[in-house]
């Protein structure tokens, strides 16, 4: 494996702004439900992947993953198994849902990619807490229901948003992801 | 919309090992219709100062009264109030943020919950006020514009929330020579035909000179300085004490006086400037 | 004088954002001298950075040609010696900056270049002298004012000891102090280390300190030489959108007045002693 | 409005102490032992140990234990909830009802479970947070750097992935000052942050999320031009300034960390799990 410059950049500025969405807590949307608030700390890491390949995908949820082990919005991110390893798929199956679907409708690829980013992170980060005995599994559904449906429809069309804005002011060539 | 401040202080975070006092007792008034120059060096607090105007920041000590309310009244619409004293940011890039440039500006008004017919006037006119042709410009792409027209299209942005105060913060940083001449026009006209007050935040001494009625020296997070415009910059020497660089035309001024010219007035710009030493020379011919 | 830049009939087209092409640089030759100080001026927009991005191979000829020290840029094999010997500091220092450590990030180019460890260290305490910036060694970036940032980012350029360095209108983002600062340490580096200085800029009172100037629109050289002759001709400087230097500002005006002042006046002090001497 | 004085990127408290002049390398591999270590302890005496082991460290490193708490406050509602949730949902076969309550009974095997995971999660928060208490996030990369390095050998560029956080360091409050911007751009137009509905406030956020991706995106054109300016090719045949050194604390440091691992092992080996 080797990384462009182009790659190592982006991926460190992407992973700023998810450290920043995390610190600021502006990565918290308040959403309805007596758990408190739903997480887009894992937008730029689907970006990544959508914009740039499933590299930068990988290390922008890499970076995500590590911070948010490092200082814990919840008790359970101190254990790496939920933290970090769940975070490393999120930019990843963001590329390759973009990449499966956009000869299709780019827009509707981004869509998909957003949700299925989300619903990635949803998933395996609740699914690694039940494994390792954080949250019994009935709690893990419902919160995953409650948190990870908002989630996913604001991730979906952030996506389609942001990724249409950024394309705006990059050259075509740069426009399509190289894996 | 009278602002008045009264023993304003203000602490960067607060609470923290990291507190930082930036504002110190600061007491001001500026009545309607004035135009406020608000200079000092970097980081001496001004910017802290205006945001405190629109209730972007909240005062740790003393108040601030825009309009005969408190922004720190938790009963006070600040929504409302931010409204009535736009805020423009010296990058545009942090405001702009729509598909074109009509629909950018039209997210003030939409905030409003104005209707349709309602909002297209406004923006229309607004783009007027600062030199972007409607046509030409109304569905143009935010990221295909100039330097100078961005900023343009960002000042429209905040006056089509029809701001009685207009509060412009280092607007012209970074422009050419012809961007920096073309947002100076639209300001100046903003003053003088739309009649609205103007507090203008420079680093560039020639700037508040060639534009402000009022200028309000800061330094320290203190006021140093607040008088008519010609007052403060006759004290050059004082100016220059706080590291402040002091207009082109005015030192060419003072060095003449140095060696023995006599010349009777401050310039602001430069026709005052090429007047005043032109004046004096044909008069010194014509006593010859 | 020896060149050590030599651009040739140089032509460069891209593709913008909306998928228009775009004639950036149309036709140009030039040359920049060893030792001096030129400036290259024009409206934003008038192609000074892409020509300036030739220079050190960040961006390579369409048609024409570029060659730095006997190098041709267009042979990908000479971009590492001649990013090595043509550094090039950017307007924005946030944006150029890597490392949070101020010594760190000075270290930055060395390291790039695999120098030995002794012999970084070495370059990164003489970069820090040379721009006065010891005491903040151990600091962020972020706690430094924008002048002493960019002064950081020419010490990172200034320790890979090039024998040019480019400056793409570093002043821009600063305020009038930290302007001086920076002008005052580049002409400085020049004066004392006699590194060759390529300064972009829009400011004309900085463009009054250099040894030469161009002046750039729509992709095209419009005027060459020295800041003394070319500032003489006020009309041809305001037609390309370019201001004078205030004090040429005020001797044109004052010549327009009818006052006999000579047409080559570029500093405050000769203004003076100029109207000081008349009759 | 002030975002930038929440931000508590990499807390480092400077200091002389045992801990602060160990080399990040020991202080990531044996933070390392430690996770390790507390993901399989699933005995109390154990957990005893690295209490005594982790406070130990916490006073050593001259960190004021109310600050080191502090931190941790906003987590304890989560951390009740978290123990109630096994208490009364977790089942297994040969669970004793402790106390019934509606619906719910309580199991024996489930206070053992919450009270399992609730101080693995408490240790591991403390492990992490002193180690960002007494390592600066720069030496925190160099160590990775150094130790990730042996993996260059299998093809992974080790160099060019710590250079990735390098970069995200340097630009969190670059961001940080900008988004503060942007926010209060936005409310000078109108917007009214804390007011409206899920979806309203979720509306809310293009305005500001858009100019800030823009605004990181041209950033990082912009950086990439620099570096490549700067002769960056990535790590292979870069040298560096610093290298780290290993001293005499190191090799006590390792002592002590090989006693604490075998007790731990022999205390795991010797107990019988609760659950």
């Amino acid at each position: 494996m080797s990384l462009s410059v182009r790659k190592i950049v982006i991926s460190g500025i992407l992973g700023a702004i998810s450290i920043l969405l995390g610190v600021t807590r502006l990565g918290f949307i308040p959403v309805p439900t007596p758990a408190g608030h739903a997480t887009i700390m894992h937008i730029p890491a689907i970006l990544g992947g959508v914009l740039e390949g499933p590299v930068v995908g990988l290390i922008t949820g890499a970076i995500f993953g590590l911070f948010s082990f490092l200082q814990p919005g919840a008790p359970f991110f101190a254990d790496p198994l939920v933290s970090i390893f769940p975070r490393l798929f999120i930019g990843v199956v963001a590329y390759l849902v973009y990449f499966a679907t956009k000869r299709i409708n780019t827009v509707l690829a981004c869509v998909l990619a957003g949700a299925v980013g989300s619903a990635t992170n949803t998933i395996l980060v609740l699914g690694m807490a039940t494994i390792r005995g954080y949250l019994p599994s009935e709690v893990s559904v419902s919160i995953g229901v409650l948190h990870g449906v908002p989630e996913l429809i604001v991730a979906a069309i952030l996506t389609v948003i942001l990724v249409k804005g950024i394309r705006r002011i990059r050259p075509e060539e740069e426009n399509e992801p190289q894996p | 919309m009278p602002i008045t401040v009264k023993d304003l202080c203000f602490s960067y975070q607060k609470g923290t090992p990291f507190e930082k006092k930036v504002l110190h007792n600061i007491s001001l008034t500026i009545d309607d219709g004035e135009f406020v120059g608000i200079i000092g060096p970097t980081q001496s607090g001004k910017t802290t100062l205006a945001q405190h105007f629109n209730a972007l920041l909240m005062p740790h000590g003393g108040s601030v009264t825009v309009n005969g309310y408190l922004t720190s009244d938790p009963q006070a619409d600040l929504v409302d109030l931010r409204l009535k004293v736009g805020y423009v940011f010296q990058n545009p890039d942090y405001q702009l943020f729509a598909q074109t440039v009509g629909e950018d500006i039209a997210f003030g008004p939409q905030n409003q919950k104005l209707n349709k017919e309602e909002i297209k006037e406004r923006v229309a006119a607004v783009m007027a006020q600062v030199g972007l042709d409607y046509d030409t410009f109304n569905q143009r792409d935010i990221y295909a514009l100039s330097g100078g027209q961005k900023r343009r299209a960002a000042i429209a942005g905040v006056l089509a929330c029809k701001p009685e105060i207009l509060i412009l913060d280092d607007v012209t940083a970074g422009l050419d020579p012809r961007g920096r001449e073309e947002i100076m026009t639209v300001i100046r006209d903003l003053h003088q035909k739309q009649k609205i007050t103007i507090i203008f935040i420079s680093n560039s001494m020639d700037e508040a000179a060639e534009l402000a009625e009022r200028v309000i020296v800061i330094d320290q997070g203190r006021i140093f300085l607040d008088g008519a415009v010609r007052e403060i910059f006759k004290q050059s020497a004082q100016l220059r004490s706080i590291g402040l660089e002091i207009p082109e035309v005015i030192s060419v001024i003072e060095m003449l006086q140095k060696r023995g010219c006599v010349l009777p007035t401050i310039p602001l710009n430069l026709a005052e400037a090429i007047d005043c030493i032109a004046t004096a020379y044909r008069e010194r011919e014509e006593n010859r | 004088m020896q060149p050590i830049i030599e651009v040739t009939d140089l032509t460069y087209m891209y593709r913008s954002g909306s998928g228009k092409n775009v004639l950036a640089l149309n036709g140009v030759t030039m040359q920049v001298y060893r030792g001096e100080i030129l400036a290259i001026t024009g409206q934003n927009g008038s192609g000074k950075s892409t020509l300036a991005r030739h220079f050190n191979a960040l961006l390579t000829p369409k048609s024409g040609t570029v060659i730095v020290d006997g190098l041709s840029v267009a042979d990908k094999k000479n971009t590492a010696i001649i990013r090595r010997s043509v550094g090039m500091v950017f307007q924005n220092p946030d944006n150029q900056l890597v490392s949070s450590v101020v010594e760190e990030d000075i270290a930055f180019g060395p390291e790039n270049l695999g120098l030995p460890q002794a012999e970084i260290v070495d370059r990164v305490d003489w970069a820090l002298e040379s721009l006065n910036l010891g005491a903040y060694r151990h600091r962020s970036p972020n706690s430094l004012s924008e002048g002493q940032k960019q002064l950081v980012a020419i010490a990172g350029v200034l320790a890979m000891k090039p024998q040019c360095i480019i400056l793409d209108e570093p002043t821009a983002h600063l305020d009038p102090k930290g302007r001086c600062e920076v002008l005052e340490n580049v002409l400085r580096l020049n004066r004392d280390e006699g590194i060759t200085t390529i300064l972009l800029t829009h400011f004309m009172n900085e463009v009054v300190h250099c040894d030469r100037m161009i002046v750039m629109d729509q992709g095209q050289i419009k005027m060459t030489g020295t800041p003394r002759d070319l500032f003489k001709l006020a009309d041809q400087i305001k037609a390309l959108g370019l201001d004078l230097p205030p004090a040429s500002q005020l001797a044109h005006g004052l010549k327009l007045k009818g006052l006999a002042l000579p047409g080559n006046i570029l500093t405050l002090e000769e203004l003076v002693n100029s109207l000081c001497q008349l009759p | 409005m002030e975002l930038t004085k929440n931000i508590t990127l990499g807390v480092y408290l400077p200091g002389k102490s045992f801990i602060h002049r160990l080399d990040p390398r020991t202080k990531i591999i044996a933070s390392g032992i430690i996770i390790s270590l507390l993901l399989i302890i699933r005995s109390y005496p154990a957990y005893g140990v690295v209490f005594l082991f982790v406070a130990a460290a916490v006073l050593i490193a001259g960190i004021p234990a109310g600050y080191a708490f502090s931190g941790f406050k906003p987590m304890l509602p989560v951390l009740i909830f978290m123990w109630i949730f096994q208490l009364f949902l977790y089942s297994s076969s040969d669970a004793k009802t402790l106390f019934s309550w509606w619906i719910f009974s309580a199991t024996d095997a489930g206070f053992h479970m919450g009270a399992l995971v609730t101080l693995r999660v408490i240790f591991l928060f403390g492990v992490t947070t002193l180690l960002t208490l007494t390592t600066s996030m720069v030496s925190l990369t160099d160590g990775l750097e150094s130790l990730l390095s042996p993996l260059k050998a299998i093809g992974l560029p080790t160099q060019e992935l710590v250079m990735t956080m390098v970069i995200a360091l340097r630009f969190v409050l670059i961001l940080a000052e900008e988004l503060d911007k942007i926010i209060k751009a936005q409310m000078a137009r109108g917007v009214a942050f804390d007011r409206g509905n899920f979806i309203q406030k979720t509306k809310k956020i293009f305005p500001v999320f858009l100019p800030l991706f823009i605004s990181a995106f041209k950033r990082a054109e912009e950086l990439i031009i620099a570096m490549e300016a700067r002769s960056y090719t990535g790590g292979r045949h870069r040298t560096k300034m610093k290298t780290l050194h290993l001293g005499r604390v190191d090799l006590e440091a390792g002592l002590i960390m090989i006693a604490f691992t075998a007790l731990i092992i022999y205390l795991i080996l010797i107990t019988v799990p609760p659950i």
